[in-house]
């Protein structure tokens, strides 16, 4: 990564396009916008050397409104774009954004793909549990029973957990934050640009317009507490106002259960420490779900490996120190040639 | 050890010399036929033959042994005069085994010759067959010369010195014919032996008991009492263009071509592609081609690999992405995004035979609607098409020059046919190929945002800006763009302007691509066979024939399939009669009638294989019958 | 109360008896035009006006208040003579704040009435649209007649009693509007005030509030001084067939015929589809048809939509997809297997503007090269046209019809425009149409493997046999299939064969079709203007204006866009020029000439927007000109 | 499911087709053909009932050596085919018979999809980690560095692992057999019928052209007993020549270990017993790999819901019920209508 370090020091503003944002007032979408222009300065990134990809939703015009090289594909394909231009060019940061539909619905493949070669992408799936863009049918993470314009008498359909997803697809790093979150969104943002390989975060997107609060239970400001879990690497996973309550294993079960420190004995011993390089507890953590359980926030699991492009770049690099100065010419006459006279 | 009973032996055969052969290697696919057929055209082009090949295998990877459905065959036409085909009907056939037999008999011309492996006509191998009796034993052959060898049992003894496992000697039956057929036509078994020593370098055992069957099978036909039964065949050097030459596939030089267009752009080369019959050779060639700096990326599936070279293209390399027909129509909607957001990328379409999966492994042009035609919304781009294994190296370096000239994707045609023939090719200088490096924008001139939509004024092409350059940020998309900003406009009068310009710069390119030539024959006159792509061959024989005896006939072969060169309308209105063949049911003859209204007289043909000369100099004659006097 | 100040007062308005009118109502996303627009259609409607209307709305969801990006705006053409098209050029322009003026003045005719909300005219506004200085002050509105209310405060007004907040209360604004526009043009409030009632059930006071506030606007036209200010106009009734009317876009219409259809043919509805604009509300709508029996599919993308229709197809029920131009691309490769598999399935593509993701809220027809020849392969199939909302209910049960006795897929072309578009539609009686039931194989016939490619002699279609049923177990797919056997062939001539075959079931059906009729005008003559689609209304109406001006010139309209009906030919040949219209860049065109060497002049508009009638009528003009002597 | 249960017996050979089969010799597939022609029969199947769908690859020409209905649809979409299928006859028997690359690669979206909407298919993907009939390319399951014609130096590219990424989409029937394996995979095959929705079923399939052996660590008859662990619900997981060795739970590192019964003071109490209920339980199984673990064969993951053509045709049901008698007339007729006297 060749990051031109430059004496001025850009702020939000340097990331922000001319272009007037075009969602609906209320979105969840500006928060997330603003917390990225925000962020990415601080991260000292540079604009030039930053690229956003995305597929066709609401969420994907997030590129027209950065200021930065941008591309907003077709629907679903982001990440193959994305994985294209990252082989041209390992160079250049690159995000993914793309929503519940583009990125689990039309472009489920893609994602997998993606994520088992481990492309170092930073991948943004602003999920909203709706098609906003096509005015609101449900999705593939659309709780069942979901009204919409295409199932109008309740969803039938199970939805799938993209962090479930992800892990079972070779994820590498799985996050998940909220778009009204302005003080967690960034910690996860600035983790999954510095995650060398394929950085998948879920964030939770409210559309005001077509699924309102549909994340309301553990989102709103009352619950947030006792419904939110935010993990942390090598810390107990500890959660609710006093933060009094902990998550621990039930062995025989082979499940997590909630325990109250100091209640029946149990102890801050008997909560467990979050590993995030242990896909199986991440697992577990995914899998949890309201009201039983907290909503668990935070880097998942992240175990690094090398990337795909690094790979490539290497096998690449290796073959030419084996047999530099490749030739053409050469290589077209190395076959079994004959010469006509003239 | 004579096994020879030759049935033509009544009838006199002498030493001939001939202007052409065509042979035919058939077998089961475990015989090894692509091998001794591509063995023997090494040896053929070594000495100096023009020759065209046919490799026409199964669909399965390796059918039951026996079966009808699981014979290879190998075709090639050598001579001392111009090949421009595999040849219509084999003079030799060479038949492994009772399927191979009973697959292949029908190609044969009348009088032929057939040498046979005795040895493999066991009574369940004839039944796999579907021979009720033994066709060697019945007037089956009558109308053909006929050789009987056990090759089996001679291979064995052949290479029993080397203590292999029967299975394991029998493998090498192959060479043992192929040293036969070398020494019927008169070729050097040199060129094999080393071909054999290096390929084997690592099993020497299995390298020597190929070799002492090559040499048995050359042997045999010095030695024994064959001078009887067999006659041997003189086929001259042709006159070729002085200079190197070398055997080529047009897989090969599609994959060289490609990576002769990068050089000549000045750009890394990203090649994102899924595997598919009969296009994944390339996708094979070019990873190992990793010493050029060649990127290949083996997709998830077709969608994603345009998707990756379109990404690439955007980050300032040259995409390219391959496929056949099924594949291609998966491409259809990412190649209107390359398409809006005007970046350079070459599509190769190496069509074979549909609709739907179709006839993976049979050549046919149908895709040429799909290629010009085939996409949502007004979307053109230009077309190319190759008519041999040579010519891919030319045309996919110029669908690199056109693609990056004027940030457009280009569709190349070629086919099954095309990819897996082989001939002998004239290597080129690439020195002498003038380089086209594409040019970057450097810096941003004027107020305001970057406008990555600046056009060149003479092509219409857009500006193209790297990301990683500061102060050229800049989003692209699949929405209509502003005409005048670059960014996303739902005007009216824009969208119309965009849909000209879009045109007009495909359009323009006729003013960039050579006039169209007459290939053969005169610019006007009673007849124009019009073709395309690699029904070259045939259609030149034919012309060329049908020239020597007098008609009145000429040859225009088409490259440019959109934008047609300049010229052509008034070229072919210069002729009375057009007439077009095609491999397909009359695509290109659409396109001459929606371009130019000109009417055309087709000549269609879907039935998996090539075009036989004969077909094509017999529609010319009906044509030109009315007119001859 | 009454702030008006016509600024058009010093000119003299008159009561006035009118054929037709043109309104535009154009406010912010959030001003809800379009509910404003249709209800205004409900009741010219049941007037007995005829009527065509445009919805014409941002492709943003909610576009940040108050920007031109965000204008929606819905305009209606009514009157007492036919009406076929929403207009050329409004007479009335209702414009609820500065951006909405902004977009929309440009169409008002010259003389036209603007009525504008002087309270949505603040600075924030009027800088959001980009207005440097209040265009009610300038000479911006000079050409016009002009009416200025405070629309906002009038509505708070009217609605305070209900104690709603401002933002609730001003929500009435709409219905204030529609309010004085129905007074304008002599339209009844009841229809609209039980469609509120019934529509608010569950919210009372939100019913009364629009109640009072469209009442207020009524009110305001007939108590005020106004009746210096505004004319009312008078629009009598058309004069058309008898029989029981209602409003239908060509969403409801497709949904419906697609259930009639299958009903026809006595099959299960299985729709698999892919959300996309402006195909959705055919989803949408069949979803909300359960009681029918019919079963919807949301797929993951479009190609699972179609695999699941075509699975449904070779389970016995009736598959049915549906999109618009990049979805179809997607289908592309199965739409493949369909064909050579010979299955029924209809395909709706409701076009919009491309390439690519292109203008997904205009409308478009430049997806007719995709449906015709879009394919890898020769693969044919039927391609219909609608060219109304009404008139999609017939088509789609056309389209069901063939695809069931031909066994094949079958392409339905609609737009954007027709799906959104509402007129009046008389109803059809369902019983009154032909059933056309679909017969299955009920047991074997023949020794050996029961071969599912048997065919019917008239139509070749093949048969059709449901998994479920003893002795008929068979296997179909992608491959090619022997024309004797059903199982898999890789001959050459059999391939051959079967590709005729499929060509030859295709063409057959213009045996099967109506023959082409002249829509308007004579069999022959100086100028046939021909189209397809949704270019219906504007054609006709230019065609009949020109007509009555003396001009020979008539209207063709194509339904069957593949095969072309038999008479086709004949019948454009008798014309002496025959124009093209579309909204493309001259599809119709190459099919045209491609089929019949039909030299034609093609007239093009890809602007998002329907043709004008005036635009079709000048080029009659300049076409006939040279003639008219 | 109605089955016409008949007098007559039926037998292996009724379900073979009269179409010669054409794999290659010694091809993986032939075993799993024989072994389904044997099962099926036995678990009372009739093939008028049955439908065998298919995508592309070797594997995928598997409908039409069977005598049942069967299609070979495209690549990647039998998935879709058949749930479109289902929908149109929910009686019918579907199997889909799919690969590594038409199921994994071009078909993930769509496995993904079917799993998660818990359509009742029974599904077969034949592992092989190659692309068997367009002659040998790695595949995404194939393990890093396979040398292939696309990968001549070796892939680069993190394979996907078939059972993992079922569970990560929501699958409520995961399994895994071998093709070898003639009293294993009936077993398996047996259960995959009996639940009602999607199941998928990973056999390991010997590609003998392109990919010889490349499961031989494990399928090798010495190394069988040590390396491969056949899970049974309720059972010990226990494995070895005498059932010796089994799996215990790591609390700490919550993992997997192996343990020798009687040694270092283990018990058989010490020993997991498999619950397939529990899709924790079946991640870690699914993660075990050799040659420090054994492979895990048989039902690891099997906990049914109601299939999505079940909710289909139920949501249908009730409405009808609700409005008996649907008319399109009347349905057409109920919005505002005007009479147009003559
Ligand atoms: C090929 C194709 N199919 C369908 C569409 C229509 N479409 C656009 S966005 C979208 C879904 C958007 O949902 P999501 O990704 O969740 O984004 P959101 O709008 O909710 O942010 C669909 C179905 C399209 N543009 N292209
Ligand atoms: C659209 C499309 N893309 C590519 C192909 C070529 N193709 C056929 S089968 C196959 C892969 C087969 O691999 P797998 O599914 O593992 O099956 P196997 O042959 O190994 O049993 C490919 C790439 C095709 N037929 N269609
Ligand atoms: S529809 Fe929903 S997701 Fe889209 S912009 Fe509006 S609020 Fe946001
Ligand atoms: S290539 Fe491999 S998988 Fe395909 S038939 Fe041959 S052995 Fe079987
Ligand atoms: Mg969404
Ligand atoms: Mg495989």
């Amino acid at each position: 990564m060749t990051e031109h370090v430059s004496p001025e020091k850009l702020t939000a503003k340097d990331f922000a396009s001319d272009q007037e944002v075009r969602w609906c007032p209320g979105c969840g979408d500006y928060a997330i916008l603003k917390c990225l222009q925000r962020t990415l300065p601080e991260l000292g990134t540079r604009p030039e050397n930053t690229v956003f990809v995305s597929g066709i939703g609401c969420s994907s015009r997030f590129p027209y409104y950065m200021a930065t090289y941008g591309f907003h594909t077709i629907h679903g394909r982001a990440p193959s774009v994305a994985t294209g231009l990252k082989l041209a060019n390992p160079d250049l940061d690159i995000w993914v954004v793309t929503g519940d539909g583009d990125g689990l619905s039309i472009g489920g493949n893609h994602m997998l793909h993606t994520l088992r070669r481990n492309v170092d992408l930073n991948i943004l799936l602003f999920n909203n549990e709706i098609y906003g863009l096509t005015k609101g049918q449900y999705s593939p993470t659309s709780h069942l029973g979901t009204r919409s314009p295409s199932s109008p008498f309740g969803s039938i359909e199970r939805p799938v957990s993209p962090c479930s997803f992800a892990l079972g697809s070779g994820a590498r790093f799985v996050a998940r934050t909220i778009d009204t979150d302005q003080k967690h969104m960034p910690t996860v943002f600035k983790r999954a640009k510095e995650h060398k390989g394929a950085s998948f975060v879920e964030i939770f997107q409210n559309c005001i317009v077509f699924n309102d609060a549909v994340f309301g239970e553990f989102t709103n400001r009352e619950a947030a507490a006792d419904l939110q879990l935010h993990a942390v690497h090598g810390e107990p996973l500890l959660f609710g106002k006093e933060r009094e309550k902990g998550l621990t294993l039930n062995r025989d079960k082979l499940a997590l259960e909630v325990i109250t420190v100091g209640q029946g004995g149990k102890t801050i011993d008997d909560v467990l420490v979050h590993d995030e390089t242990n896909p199986i507890l991440a697992q577990m953590l995914v899998n949890m779900a309201p009201p039983d359980f907290p909503v668990v926030l935070g880097v998942l699991f992240c175990q690094p490996a090398e990337s795909f492009e690094t790979s490539v770049t290497k096998q690449i690099a290796a073959i030419i120190k084996k047999k530099p100065g490749a030739s053409l010419d050469r290589l077209m006459r190395q076959g079994r040639t004959w010469e006509v006279k003239a | 050890m004579n096994e020879m009973s030759p049935k033509g032996a009544q009838k006199h055969l002498d030493f001939e010399k001939l202007e052409s052969v065509v042979i035919r290697f058939a077998g089961d696919s475990g015989d090894g036929m692509q091998l001794t057929g591509s063995q023997f055209t090494s040896s053929t082009a070594l000495a100096g033959s023009d020759l065209a090949t046919f490799p026409d295998f199964p669909a399965e990877i390796r059918a039951p042994v026996g079966t009808t459905f699981g014979v290879s065959a190998f075709q090639i036409n050598f001579g001392s005069t111009r090949i421009l085909t595999a040849g219509d009907d084999p003079d030799v056939l060479v038949a492994m085994n009772p399927a191979a037999l009973m697959v292949s008999l029908g190609y044969l011309r009348e009088g032929g010759l057939v040498v046979v492996d005795t040895g493999a006509f066991s009574k369940r191998n004839l039944q796999k067959a579907g021979y009720e009796d033994n066709p060697l034993e019945d007037d089956t052959l009558a109308k053909f010369q006929v050789i009987e060898l056990d090759i089996s049992s001679m291979t064995l003894e052949a290479v029993k010195e080397f203590g292999l496992s029967k299975k394991d000697a029998l493998r090498s039956k192959n060479m043992w014919t192929l040293g036969l057929m070398l020494w019927m036509f008169g070729r050097e078994r040199k060129p094999i032996i080393e071909w054999l020593k290096s390929k084997f370098a690592k099993k020497p055992e299995i390298a020597n008991a190929n070799i002492a069957a090559l040499n048995a099978g050359h042997a045999f036909g010095e030695t024994s009492e064959m001078s009887s039964g067999i006659k041997r065949y003189q086929i001259g050097p042709a006159k070729t263009e002085p200079g190197l030459y070398r055997t080529v596939t047009g897989s090969e030089t599609m994959a060289w071509g490609l990576v002769a267009g990068a050089k000549l752009a000045d750009l890394k080369l990203v090649f994102g592609s899924y595997p598919i019959t009969p296009a994944s050779p390339i996708l094979h060639l070019l990873s190992n081609l990793k010493e050029f700096g060649v990127i290949t990326f083996q997709a998830e599936d077709e969608i994603a690999a345009i998707c990756s070279a379109i990404g690439a293209s955007f980050g300032g390399a040259l995409g390219v992405t391959s496929s056949s027909g099924p594949g291609i129509a998966l491409k259809t909607e990412a190649i209107g995004l390359a398409i809006t957001t005007e970046l350079p990328l070459v599509i190769i379409n190496s069509q074979r035979g549909g609709p739907s999966t179709g006839l993976p492994t049979k050549t046919e042009q149908s895709d040429l609607y799909q290629a010009v035609y085939g996409r949502n919304g007004e979307a053109p781009l230009p077309v190319l098409s190759t008519c041999s294994p040579g010519d891919c190296f030319f045309v996919a370096i110029e669908a690199v020059r056109l693609a990056v000239k004027y940030m457009t994707p280009v569709m190349l045609l070629t086919d099954g046919y095309i990819a897996n023939a082989a001939e002998p090719w004239k290597l080129p200088e690439i020195d002498k190929i003038k380089p086209f490096p594409a040019s970057f924008a450097k810096e941003k001139t004027g107020d305001g945002d970057f406008n990555p939509f600046q056009r060149d004024p003479a092509t219409l092409a857009r500006i193209w800006a790297k990301p990683g350059t500061p102060g050229l940020e800049h989003r692209i998309g699949g929405l209509e763009k502003s005409f005048e900003t670059g960014h996303i406009s739902y005007d009216d009068d824009n969208h119309q302007k965009m849909t000209e310009v879009r045109a007009a710069k495909i359009q323009g390119i006729e003013n960039d691509i050579p006039e169209q030539k007459v290939a053969l024959g005169n610019g006007k006159g009673e007849l124009a066979v019009v073709g395309w792509g690699s029904t070259f061959g045939p259609i030149d024989q034919a012309v060329s024939r049908m020239r020597a005896k007098g008609f009145d006939v000429s040859h225009i072969h088409i490259r440019y399939l959109n934008p047609f060169p300049k010229n052509l309308e008034k070229l072919l209105k210069g002729y009375k009669k057009v007439m077009v063949p095609e491999m397909n049911m009359g695509q290109l003859s659409t396109l001459l009638k929606d371009r130019f209204l000109l009417e055309v007289i087709p000549l269609n043909k879907v039935s998996g294989q090539p075009f036989k000369i004969r077909d094509i100099m017999s529609a010319i004659q009906k044509n030109l019958k009315g007119r001859s006097s």
